[in-house]
């Protein structure tokens, strides 16, 4: 008979943190709440997927109303210029951790609006994307999928795009002033 | 036919005002009257008169093999079922046409568009030159002939950049086993976890 | 010994120097005030508690003095309020066109309340309410308005008018101006008479329904610093006189059966229902913040005037505690506004946002008098509310029980309208430059934030001193009351337990947030907009017509009222006009009839 | 005191715990009944945790702090709250009043928060709760008032003791107008469906909650859960005889949160002033219709 003995091991500081995290990652891949940008098309598939026929709700996962309150930044479609750059604004209103999730092909290369004046051919140059679910426009079942990876991507600590978000923060920039300009809109109407 | 009365009517105001280069009726309730420049704000103020009090749209094409822009001012009446566009020929270079916010006050806001979208200039709109719809813009105008929107896309927007060859044909990828994972996932997520 | 004749003549005497001083320098006559009413403060507070102030007379023929527990508790708050604002004059003096005249005028107003609380002779009493109606009325045209002061004189002066006819009919029947007596001495019809002109009398000086129009006139456009004193302090009269009426004349009249209460009474608290009723909806509606406070006032006034007609010891203590905490609540939420008023010029809601960033400590004692006037535990409001409540539930005043407890919730809605519009929400780019407000004027901030909350957490003191009240002007019980807890008909409320309750709750709350990961900072202007891009803080600040899906409800019947008033006052001035047309004419004609009317007249006396 | 104050706060607690379960129990029927499969139960635990996991914003110390007293009143009306006749932390301090007004300090400083939050959506959240709550209350007051006045005492426990001796009904029974507009009031103070005008998602981002995030929102979760446990219990307790031992009080909790619920789940939602109408026609009415006949007749049940 081998006597094991239990020697309590002190945790680092780090350690701990680390724990916390896990425990925190458990909660957090169990509880998704989506902010829609409901941009383009592909905003047409999540009503199924939030009613009856695949019932988001029992993934953990639920619509919100503000970007304050969500962890997933829901880009649907193609996305203009005008339009980035208010989901920009938004992106860096949420709470962090957020994650963002893009349906469709034109976030990803610009889909079939890959030569137009106004809209943009790739996402992630602007904004780290965790999960990009392919095809135009995705079915259901994809989506689901997309979110499903979204959950083991947090539980394998893999869905680090808002720390890269802050790790590369000037590249980002970069790139979103050479696409947009400096944030400068005025309201004409409010002058 | 009360919409035939209607053309002729419409047709015998424009001519006393303008002179008429080519009339055209598109179908039963729309007709088309191509006219001077210069007498633009002539007919419009008086078929405004004769009751066509809604200018329902106003824009621009690009003619560019003849070097023009045709204007077209839409209007609507809301007591006769018809559509009349007015249609006026201008100089591409330093394209330019006087205002007519005098006359429909709603037009500030597509010549502006206009003005955004062409490069045509609107002399008595105030404010025609302030940016509507595009922001920060810094090329020609979109919407001209001349503009190359693939150029001004690959310049401006980062492409996606792909070094393997997805292709689905290749027996030797790997990617159909992942394929094969995300649809038997699918599938449990279509009966809810149950297996069949 | 304090002597009150001593303290009066001190008092006019210390308002002579202080023109005079306030003449040569504003600020040094104003310091000269704060110390001539404290000192008068500290003199009452240190003698009276145990009434051993000296009431003999010896400069002042005909004046005669007597101590009264209630009198006292009306002097000793009314004063307090007087010593608190007083602090805030030194900065606000310049801005007054008279501003020679104001703490003469001032001072002699608090003379007159102290001589209307001791005296013991009804001429005097009237002597000394018209002496506070006079000198109040020449200091609130100061402010915004002449309008309001001729409209509170007008009001006053139906009030006073009354009053006097009472006390000739108390004369006529009784033989003496003793108060004491000449309450004791009435009965029958006689009582009725006096009690329904006392009773408007009250009514006036409080404010309430129907003769309200002066109280948001007077309260908005007074001086600053007045109207914590018009709020807190001079309505309170009203209220005394009420007691005089409700309490110790209480005439036999048929008695509703099923409440178990006289119909004077009834009707009286049925006035003070509808007041509680129409001051809320009127504070719901109004913009400027000041107007809105008297709003609250004339409701607060109908809560008084049901309490002291539930005759009922609970809730005459109520009415009574219910006069304290209010004086208190509206004296600091009427001198955080004159605070903020004074740095930014501006009273009207739809012009302020975000004072909190500026002046915090203003907006803390704002919170606390709100708290307590909205009857929130644990604040003074709620002990008193609750005692009221006590006593309409065991009467089982239903009809006045709906009022009561409308006018309790919709207190809720309308103190935190100026909260939000005025304290919270955006930050307006013109108030960059406002500070919080002097040293000076936080001290008296300071005091009434303690006193709010000490009211509410230890009511042993002050029921103890109604429990004198109680004892000294009528048959009711007294109230049970230990350190912390009061009891009443339906059960125990501890307040102190509530308190430190409160404290373990917002502890665990703070735990909870201190444990959690800290937040990032960002800016007022980083709101959801849905995401669309606002550069004007105004566009993000909503406080024009806050309750506008509510207001739009009775929109159309809040001006009845003022109709009726303004039509009256029409139809007084036709009177005048008719009287002036009569007498003052220039036409030869009406002069002729004049001067045979007379001529007949004459012939006809000479004759008989 | 001591002993007292940690059964205050291990009501508190466990209000919350039951809440928490029975709301996640809740969302899984409704869900059964749109044909979903539903939440898990624990959900609303996962959610709460998550919130107070994440790294939200803050918008000055007013934010803040307002977070916290609300709370912070809300905790502490809870454990002013019997769970059955024996398990209460303070006996005959439960006075009914305390919980109406205690209840109104936590609301105090959310609305304080939310408006100093500085969004107009916020402050229209909270000027629409506000309405609502001068809908709802009156008739409920009312009610309060015949059912005090009916068992000669303000305090919870006593109320509950006064319909459990023998000869007296449940007031839902004995004073059945009364019972009805109770019902009424509960699903307003819950802000059920018809009226929840005040969160509205859809129309002004979910009225005083749009700024919130991360812990801030965690906690005003905490409290939602908190009050609906005080609210439910407040009606059990005056409506529905109390409870002798806490295994029926947890049935009549869980009865009347979910029946409440389901009502609300086959209603619209009507509009601000139609709340206001509402409240102030049929349950004034016959709460006072029912004040009148209970006390000044005596008919009682």
């Amino acid at each position: 008979m081998k006597s094991t003995k239990f020697t309590p091991v002190p945790l680092t500081k780090a350690e701990t943190d680390k724990k916390w995290w896990e425990i925190g990652d458990f909660f957090r891949r169990n509880s998704l709440w989506l902010l829609m940008y409901c941009t383009g098309c592909c905003a047409i598939e999540l009503p199924p997927a939030m009613t009856s026929a695949y019932d988001m709700e029992r993934l953990g996962m639920g619509p919100m109303a503000t970007p304050r309150q969500a962890d997933i930044l829901l880009v649907s479609g193609y996305l203009s210029l005008k339009t980035l750059r208010r989901l920009i604004y938004t992106y860096e209103q949420m709470s962090e951790p957020r994650y963002v999730v893009a349906l469709g092909s034109c976030p990803i290369n610009g889909g079939i609006y890959h030569d137009s004046h106004a809209v943009i051919n790739q996402l992630d140059q602007y904004i780290p994307v965790d999960v990009y679910v392919a095809g135009c426009m995705p079915n259901t079942e994809a989506v689901m999928n997309g979110f499903v990876d979204l959950m083991d991507q947090i539980k394998h600590k893999r869905a680090n795009g808002w720390k890269k978000y802050h790790e590369n923060y000037s590249w980002y920039k970069a790139n979103q002033i050479t696409s947009l300009g400096e944030v400068d809109v005025h309201d004409e109407f409010h002058e | 036919m009360n919409s035939m009365n209607n053309i002729e009517r419409v047709k015998e105001i424009v001519e006393k005002v303008a002179k008429v280069r080519k009339f055209e009726q598109i179908d039963k309730f729309q007709i088309a009257f191509e006219i001077e420049k210069n007498d633009v704000h002539q007919t419009l103020s008086a078929l405004k008169l004769a009751g066509w009090k809604q200018l329902s749209y106003l824009s621009a094409i690009d003619w560019i093999e003849t070097s023009k822009f045709e204007l077209v001012y839409v209007l609507f009446n809301w007591d006769e079922a018809l559509y009349i566009q007015i249609r006026a020929m201008i100089e591409r270079e330093a394209a330019e046409m006087n205002s007519i916010i005098s006359i429909f006050p709603g037009a500030k806001y597509y010549e502006r568009e206009a003005h955004e979208f062409f490069g045509i200039n609107f002399p008595g709109n105030p404010d025609y030159h302030k940016q509507l719809i595009l922001e920060n813009w810094d090329d020609i105008p979109p919407l001209r002939k001349d503009f190359d929107p693939s150029v001004y896309s690959d310049r401006k927007f980062p492409k996606r950049e792909y070094s393997v060859d997805y292709s689905v044909k290749d027996p030797e990828n790997k990617s159909f086993e992942k394929i094969k994972e995300r649809e038997k996932r699918a599938l449990s997520l279509r009966t809810g976890g149950q297996k069949k | 010994m304090a002597n009150i004749e001593y303290l009066l003549l001190f008092l006019v005497g210390s308002a002579v120097i202080s023109y005079f001083l306030t003449r040569l320098n504003s600020f040094i006559g104003s310091i000269f005030t704060i110390f001539a009413t404290m000192f008068v403060f500290v003199s009452l507070a240190a003698y009276g508690f145990n009434m051993n102030l000296d009431t003999t007379v010896s400069l002042l023929p005909w004046f005669s003095f007597s101590q009264t527990y209630l009198g006292f508790f009306f002097v000793i708050i009314i004063a307090f309020i007087y010593l608190m604002v007083s602090f805030f004059h030194p900065y606000f003096l310049d801005k007054y066109p008279y501003k020679n005249s104001y703490n003469l005028l001032f001072l002699l107003s608090l003379a007159g309340i102290i001589g209307a609380f001791y005296t013991d002779h009804f001429l005097q009493l009237f002597f000394f309410f018209e002496m506070i109606i006079w000198t109040t009325m020449f200091l609130i045209p100061q402010g915004k308005s002449r309008e309001a002061a001729v409209s509170y004189f007008g009001f006053s002066l139906t009030g006073s008018v009354a009053l006097l006819i009472g006390i000739f009919v108390i004369y006529q029947n009784v033989g003496r101006f003793d108060i004491q007596a000449g309450l004791a001495g009435i009965s029958g019809t006689t009582s009725v008479f006096v009690f329904v002109l006392f009773m408007i009398a009250a009514l006036a000086k409080l404010g309430t329904f129907p003769l309200h129009i002066w109280l948001p006139l007077a309260h908005g456009n007074a001086p600053h610093p007045f109207s914590p004193v018009l709020s807190g302090a001079l309505v309170k009269l009203g209220a005394f006189i009420g007691i005089l009426a409700l309490i110790k004349i209480n005439p036999i009249g048929p008695v509703i059966g099923a409440i178990d209460l006289a119909l004077g009474q009834y009707i009286i608290a049925f006035i003070g229902s509808l007041s509680i009723v129409f001051g809320t909806l009127m504070a719901i509606k109004e913009d400027d913040a000041k107007k809105l406070l008297a709003y609250s006032s004339m409701s607060h006034g109908g809560y008084i005037l049901v309490a002291f007609s539930a005759l009922n010891g609970f809730a005459f203590a109520g009415g009574l505690y219910h006069i304290l905490a209010h004086a208190l609540a509206s004296a600091g939420a009427f001198m955080a506004i004159a605070a903020v008023a004074r740095a930014t010029g501006t009273t009207k809601m739809k012009e302020l946002g975000g004072m909190i960033h500026k002046m915090p400590i203003t907006y803390l004692a704002y919170l606390i008098a709100i708290i307590s006037m909205a009857g929130i535990p644990p604040m003074g409001g709620f002990i008193s509310k609750w005692l009221i409540f006590q006593a309409v539930i065991d009467r089982g005043m239903i009809l006045i029980a709906v009022a009561v407890f409308f006018g309790s919730v919709g207190s809720f809605l309308y103190v935190f309208r100026p909260l939000a519009a005025l304290f919270l929400g955006q930050e307006f780019r013109e108030y960059k430059h406002v500070k919080e407000a002097p040293l000076l004027m936080l001290i008296p901030t300071f005091i009434i934030m303690g006193l709010n909350i000490y009211t509410g957490v230890i009511p042993k003191q002050i029921i103890d001193f109604i429990n004198n009240i109680i004892g000294e002007n009528t048959a009711f019980a007294p109230v049970v009351a230990t350190t912390f807890t009061v009891t009443a008909t339906y059960g125990t409320l501890n307040a102190g337990l509530i308190a430190l309750i409160f404290g373990v709750g917002v502890a665990i709350a703070f735990i909870i947030f201190i444990l959690m990961k800290k937040s990032r900072k960002v800016e007022l202007m980083d709101t959801y907009t849905a995401a669309n891009f606002v550069h004007d803080e105004h566009l993000l600040h909503y406080s024009v017509d806050f309750y506008a899906p509510l207001e739009r409800m009775y929109e159309k019947q809040s001006h009845w009222m003022k109709k009726f008033y303004d039509a009256l006052a029409h139809k007084v001035k036709e009177v005048g006009k008719l009287a002036k047309y009569l007498f003052m004419s220039n036409n030869i004609g009406v002069t002729l009839i004049w001067i045979l009317v007379i001529i007949v007249l004459l012939i006809g006396v000479v004759a008989l | 005191m001591i002993v007292n104050i940690l059964v205050g706060i291990g009501i508190a607690l466990f209000g919350f715990a039951l809440q928490t379960s029975i709301g996640g129990i809740n969302r899984k029927i409704v869900g059964r009944l749109q044909k979903r499969h539903g939440p898990r139960w624990y959900q609303e635990f996962i959610d709460i945790f998550k919130l107070l996991s994440k790294r939200g914003i803050s918008h000055g110390w007013i934010y803040d702090f307002g977070v916290i007293m609300a709370l912070g009143g809300i905790i502490a009306t809870a454990m002013f709250m019997p769970l059955t006749v024996d398990i209460v932390a303070f006996k005959q301090f439960d006075n009914f009043f305390i919980f109406v007004y205690l209840l109104a300090v936590g609301m105090l400083g959310m609305a304080m928060s939310a408006s100093g939050s500085g969004n107009p959506w916020a402050s229209i959240g909270v000027m629409r709760a506000l309405t609502t709550m001068l809908a709802y209350e009156v008739p409920f007051l009312i009610v309060a008032l015949t059912i005090i006045n009916v068992s000669d005492s303000s305090s919870l426990t006593a109320i509950q003791a006064f319909q459990q001796t023998a000869g007296n009904n449940w007031f839902i029974i004995a004073l059945p107008l009364g019972g009805l507009v109770g019902v009424l009031s509960l699903m307003g103070m819950l802000g059920k469906k018809p009226f929840e005008t005040y969160i509205a998602p859809a129309e002004i981002a979910s009225g005083p909650m749009v700024e919130y995030g991360g812990k801030q929102l965690g906690m005003l979760f905490i409290l939602h859960e908190i009050s609906v446990f005080i609210e439910v219990s407040l009606f059990v307790h005056l409506f529905l005889g109390g409870a002798s031992n806490i295994f029926i009080f947890l049935i009549k909790y869980f009865t009347v949160y979910t029946v409440v619920n389901l009502i609300s789940n086959v209603n619209g939602r009507f509009k601000i002033d139609q709340v206001v109408k509402f409240f102030y026609k049929w349950p004034l009415l016959l709460a006072i219709i029912q004040a009148f006949i209970a006390i000044y007749l005596g008919w009682v049940i």
